[in-house]
């Protein structure tokens, strides 16, 4: 065997590649369940403004759907990401995608998490 | 028997610049290779039909092609391998120069930028050979047996997609030093690869493996070059 | 004329001997290398079993012994200065190649592993001796690649797929040569001090072979209509094993792990022609005892060919009744995994091409045109030498294939082959260099591509009413049942006379394709030209060598006759016609012997 | 330095017409499955934020995700989530801890169980969900 210990710098590729990996270990119990409980168990049809207001009120739901929050959108937006990049080849090209998706990743983060921890507002519907 | 071949044409010379398909009926033996009926095909029916070729059994590397879809190289199918009508295609994601040729620059391009040769300049003094055991020399036998066909490249989509990525075929001959024990340029090759145009370009999609006419395991080689990258380590 | 370079040394052939060449020459002088492939696509790459060198790593060997197995092996005919330097080069190079990353196959004790090869022997004991250096059954392909690492690690200068179309002579030196460049069309002339060729052989001749596509013959027909002669090419060797019918070479290695030879009636038949060393006799010789097995009816189902057979379970049959043990005194014995590991890609050609499991099955073999003893005339420097005195022509050298040194004599050995290729494409290299260091360019007559023009209107405006896969299909054919193993007056004076005949038709070949870009057809045509020279000149220097030497066997003389034909050929093309010459055998430490293995 | 001559004609080519073993039809499913997730996370994550910005817009988001052609996508959405999942951890065990067995035998076999192992896992789920269709919007089963 080769035993020489070997240099590589970090890079954000190779953390993307490692990031992609982990979070998408935990989204399988993460994303699995809410899609089990919200789609299959519960149903669409028994869903609505009150039901969603009963379950943020809950902190451990809040907990759950910010990390669920978290973890999918980062793993999918990095993928998109990666997507994009098949397809845009200048290294400037593919800088302005990644700060555009960095962007709009932020926003509809924000957006979410707002949403998750300030909950439902069903007095206004 | 009898077999229809389908074969890409183009020719910007004599302005066939669209590309379009020509059909040969030929009676032929099971056993025949693809590249036999292609030879034949030039010989009685089109002059004009070009192809590279060379050692006719798969070593060589020069007849990688897309045969009824997918890379394989002409002299390593047999026609009882494939169902007619059998297709000739080039490869994809390399330019045509004309029918089944393409233009393989940018492909040894990408294989000389990884440094594809041994760094170790000490010499042991009795001037005789470097000691390797057997299972040092069994961790890379497996890419030691790159012809450089580009079969593997040209059936990667990250390469379709982009051709800034290095490919399959050059991490395979990275792959080949990195893990030789002789070698002392591991760090420079693993930070090479170390990139987006490097081994994070690969998706795994395993088309090169499938591809690879010399049953290197390329997804593998990758994959023991990404993990390199991240342990430090070559064991 | 708008293509010029100029370089100090300008190398023809990309393959291992041209890339070695290279490597050296780019060290003192600017080079460039043409190539009409990649060359790593180089015929170098398809070699199987391994470099010749005594190094002892495994049991005792020495020089003394690789030299007199050479000796003996050429059946006298090879130069004896040459074959002494070659084996004494052997060993430094072999160790050079490993520095340069050779991946070789190795020992239990991490040195370079040795396998045993048709010919090489201990000389005390007479047994066969591990003096193979090996990496699997890919020797060739590891040699290839490792040299044209290092030409990229040294930053040598390519010209992939020209093809080289004339050799520029101005009053006897040479002064560059004219290529075609394959993807343009375009012609472009290299001005050079030193060429060296490093073309290769041309075992597209004949109909069975294990050569590539590009063997054509290139360098030794652009020397012959240069007025440089050509040198034994009556000695072509027939590989004893190839695959029936394709001819794909089932390397020697084969039989050096224990692989043996069976007839129809599953005799292991070498013992009757070769008692001491039996399976492992020269090449030659094994090859003429399968055509005679043949022709006393015992080929397989009464066809022309024998049964290779490599099972573990027969391998270590004969392994036990040969007495057969390993260097530290315990009985060799392989297991189908071993065989696996030293043969993968002749299995895998097997597997592929016949659908047999080399494992399980026999494979059918018969013997292949595989490798040209003869050749451009050289000495050890690499200088071509252009007549029976010696003459070296300034400028020219030749190396590998292509060139006749002559260290092959009437037959090669297995294995020396490669270490030909790395030890005079080194010589060539430095050689080359030296010389355009102490040499100005020779100015270059204006009209330095007319000839080159002369050839490609030829087929341009041929009449077309020949095809040139006909008349390949004919040349290959006569060659095949007239100059291959066995030979007689008649069937060679048949070809000569068809080969002439065929040389007549093909100027009447044309062109369907009138392009430049990638015109192959008129590469196939310039080729076939190639071929046609090379098998007049094989056939003319055939029926004139009235004995039997090494892979020249006739029947009608079946003796080999030193009083008369201890001598090289040297055949010219002058006028459209051969003309023939001798030149003699150098003869240092050993005197001709009776060959028997 | 070359141009690169790759293009997006080049890859939809290979996408469509290459003939690929097992892999490079379960790499275009990660990737399809992967952003046909991603779309509706999006649009879910802000139909879900309309409970808190403008909560009298989510009864109309809650309404279209009931009607048929949303429940069939809905369906599928589930097929993709399972799908992606088993694929990715398929992937991440063999990239992180088995590089060694990044082989043929056990990529086809792999692909193939993954594949049957998402639908084995997928069709209770979208059983239930059709039941459920066919119960609110067509008033089957009694509902």
């Amino acid at each position: 065997m080769n035993t020489q210990k070997v240099k590589t710098s970090k890079n954000i590729e190779a953390t993307a590649w490692r990031f992609m990996r982990l979070s998408g270990i935990l989204l399988i119990p993460l994303a699995w369940f809410h899609v089990l409980l919200q789609d299959v168990v519960v149903g669409v049809h028994e869903i609505d403004i009150d039901y969603v207001a009963v379950r943020l009120a809950n902190v451990g739901w809040q907990i759950f759907d910010i990390l669920l929050l978290t973890f999918a959108f980062a793993h999918g937006m990095n993928g998109l990401r990666q997507v994009v990049n098949d397809f845009v080849h200048t290294e400037k090209g593919q800088r302005r995608m990644a700060w555009l998706l960095l962007v709009i990743w932020l926003i509809v983060s924000a957006i979410g998490a707002v949403a998750v921890i300030a909950g439902a507002r069903p007095e206004l519907a | 028997m009898q077999v229809t071949l389908r074969i890409f044409r183009y020719n910007p010379e004599i302005g066939r610049t669209k590309p379009t398909f020509d059909s040969y009926n030929l009676e032929v033996e099971p056993t025949d290779r693809i590249l036999d009926l292609m030879e034949e095909v030039k010989a009685y029916h089109d002059g004009t039909l070009s192809f590279r070729r060379s050692c006719a059994h798969g070593v060589c590397g020069s007849d990688a092609m897309r045969i009824n879809g997918s890379n394989k190289l002409a002299c390593k199918v047999l026609v009882q391998d494939v169902s007619s009508p059998i297709t000739l295609e080039p490869l994809l994601g390399l330019r045509v120069i004309k029918d089944l040729i393409v233009d393989m620059e940018p492909f040894m391009e990408s294989y000389r930028s990884i440094l594809p040769y041994m760094v170790n300049d000490d010499i042991p003094e009795d001037g005789k050979e470097r000691l390797q055991s057997p299972e040092e020399r069994a961790r890379f036998d497996d890419t030691t047996k790159c012809i450089l066909c580009a079969a593997c490249t040209t059936s990667c989509p990250s390469f379709w997609s982009n051709g800034e990525y290095v490919g399959p075929a050059a991490i395979v001959n990275a792959h080949r030093f990195i893990f030789d024990s002789r070698d002392k340029a591991a760090s420079e090759r693993l930070e090479i690869l170390n990139q987006r145009k490097g081994v994070w370009a690969c998706r795994t999609a395993f088309n090169c493996t499938e591809a690879c006419p010399r049953e290197i395991h390329v997804t593998q080689a990758i994959a023991e070059v990404k993990r390199a990258v991240f342990s430090g380590s070559l064991e | 004329m708008s293509n010029q370079h100029q370089y100090e040394v300008v190398i023809v052939g990309g393959g291992g001997a041209g890339l070695m060449a290279a490597l050296y020459a780019s060290r003192g002088a600017k080079t460039a290398v043409l190539s009409k492939l990649y060359p790593t696509r180089s015929h170098t790459g398809a070699a199987q079993g391994g470099i010749g060198a005594a190094l002892g790593n495994q049991e005792e060997d020495n020089t003394g012994w690789h030299t007199f197995d050479t000796v003996k092996g050429s059946d006298y005919l090879g130069d004896q200065d040459a074959i002494e330097f070659m084996c004494q080069e052997a060993i430094p190079v072999v160790y050079e190649l490993e520095h340069m990353g050779l991946p070789f196959s190795r020992a239990a004790d991490g040195r370079i592993a040795q396998r045993r090869f048709g010919g090489h022997t201990n000389n005390d004991t007479k047994q066969p001796v591990l003096r193979s250096c090996y990496a699997a059954d890919r020797t060739g392909h590891m040699i290839l690649q490792t040299l044209y690492q290092q030409c990229i690690k040294n930053e040598v200068t390519f010209y992939d797929e020209f093809q080289v179309l004339d050799l520029l002579v101005v009053n006897g030196s040479s002064a560059g040569v004219v290529a075609v460049e394959l993807a343009t069309g375009e012609l472009h002339t290299f001005h050079a001090k030193s060429v060296i060729f490093a073309t290769g052989g041309h075992g597209r001749v004949w109909e069975v072979t294990s050569n590539a596509y590009a063997y054509t013959g290139d360098g030794v027909a652009i020397t012959l209509r240069k007025g440089i002669p050509a040198e034994d090419m009556e000695f072509f060797q027939f590989h004893p094993t190839g695959i029936f019918k394709l001819g794909i070479l089932i390397t020697e290695g084969v039989r050096g792990e224990g692989g043996v030879l069976l007839n129809n009636d599953g005799e292991r038949f070498m013992e009757r022609y070769a008692p001491t060393v039996k399976d492992l006799a020269s090449r030659d010789v094994v090859s003429r005892s399968m055509y005679l097995e043949v022709r006393d009816g015992r080929g397989i189902n009464g066809k022309n060919y024998m049964n290779l057979d490599v099972r573990p379970e027969t391998v270590n049959k004969y392994a036990e009744s040969d007495g057969r043990v390993l260097p530290d005194g315990t009985p060799y014995r392989v297991t189908g995994d071993d065989i696996l590991e030293k043969l993968p890609d002749i299995i895998d050609f097997c597997r592929t091409y016949l659908g047999v499991d080399p494992l399980e099955q026999m494979m059918p073999v018969q013997p292949t045109a595989h490798y040209a003893m003869g050749g451009i005339p050289t000495n050890m420097a690499g200088e071509v030498l252009v007549d029976d005195k010696n003459t070296v022509m300034p400028g020219l050298y030749a190396a590998g294939e292509v060139a006749c040194v002559s260290v092959h004599g009437a037959n090669r050995l297995g294995t020396n082959s490669l270490l030909d290729l790395v030890v005079f494409g080194k010589q060539a290299g430095l050689r080359a260099a030296e010389f355009a260091q102490g040499s100005d360019f020779v100015s270059l007559p204006g009209d330095a591509e007319s000839y080159t023009h002369q050839q490609i209107d030829q087929f341009m405006n041929g009449s077309g009413k020949e095809e040139t896969a006909d008349l390949a299909k004919e040349m290959k054919s006569i060659m095949m049942e007239h100059v291959g193993v066995f030979r007689t007056e008649e069937g060679m004076t048949q070809a000569r006379e068809k080969i002439a005949e065929l040389k007549e038709r093909f100027k009447d070949v044309g062109l369907e394709d009138k392009g430049k870009v990638f015109n192959t057809e008129m590469l196939d045509a310039w080729e076939l030209g190639c071929l046609l020279d090379v098998a007049e000149v094989t056939a003319v220097s055939a029926v004139a060598r009235k004995e039997s030497r090494g892979a020249h066997a006739r029947e009608d003389f079946p003796k080999r006759d030193d009083d008369n034909w201890m001598k090289h050929t040297l055949a010219w093309m002058r006028d459209g016609k051969v003309d023939l010459g001798y030149k003699p055998v150098s003869v240092t430490k050993f005197e001709p012997q009776e060959r028997v293995y | 330095m070359t141009p690169i001559l790759t293009s997006l004609r080049t890859t939809l080519t290979g996408y469509l017409r290459y003939r690929g073993r097992e892999g490079h039809y379960s790499f275009l499913m990660h990737r399809l499955t992967g952003l046909g997730t991603l779309l509706f996370l999006i649009i879910h994550i802000l139909d879900t934020a309309t409970v808190y910005f403008f909560p009298s817009l989510y009864e109309h988001a809650i309404a279209l995700y009931q009607s048929t052609p949303f429940m069939l996508g809905e369906i599928g959405l589930v097929f993709a989530v399972i799908y992606h999942g088993v694929n990715g951890l398929r992937i991440s065990v063999l990239d992180l801890r088995l590089p060694e067995k990044w082989t043929i035998a056990t990529q086809r076999g792999g692909v193939r169980m993954t594949f049957i192992l998402s639908t084995l896992m997928w069709l209770p789920a979208a059983g239930v969900m059709m039941y459920n269709m066919l119960q609110h919007n067509y008033g089957m089963f009694g509902g």
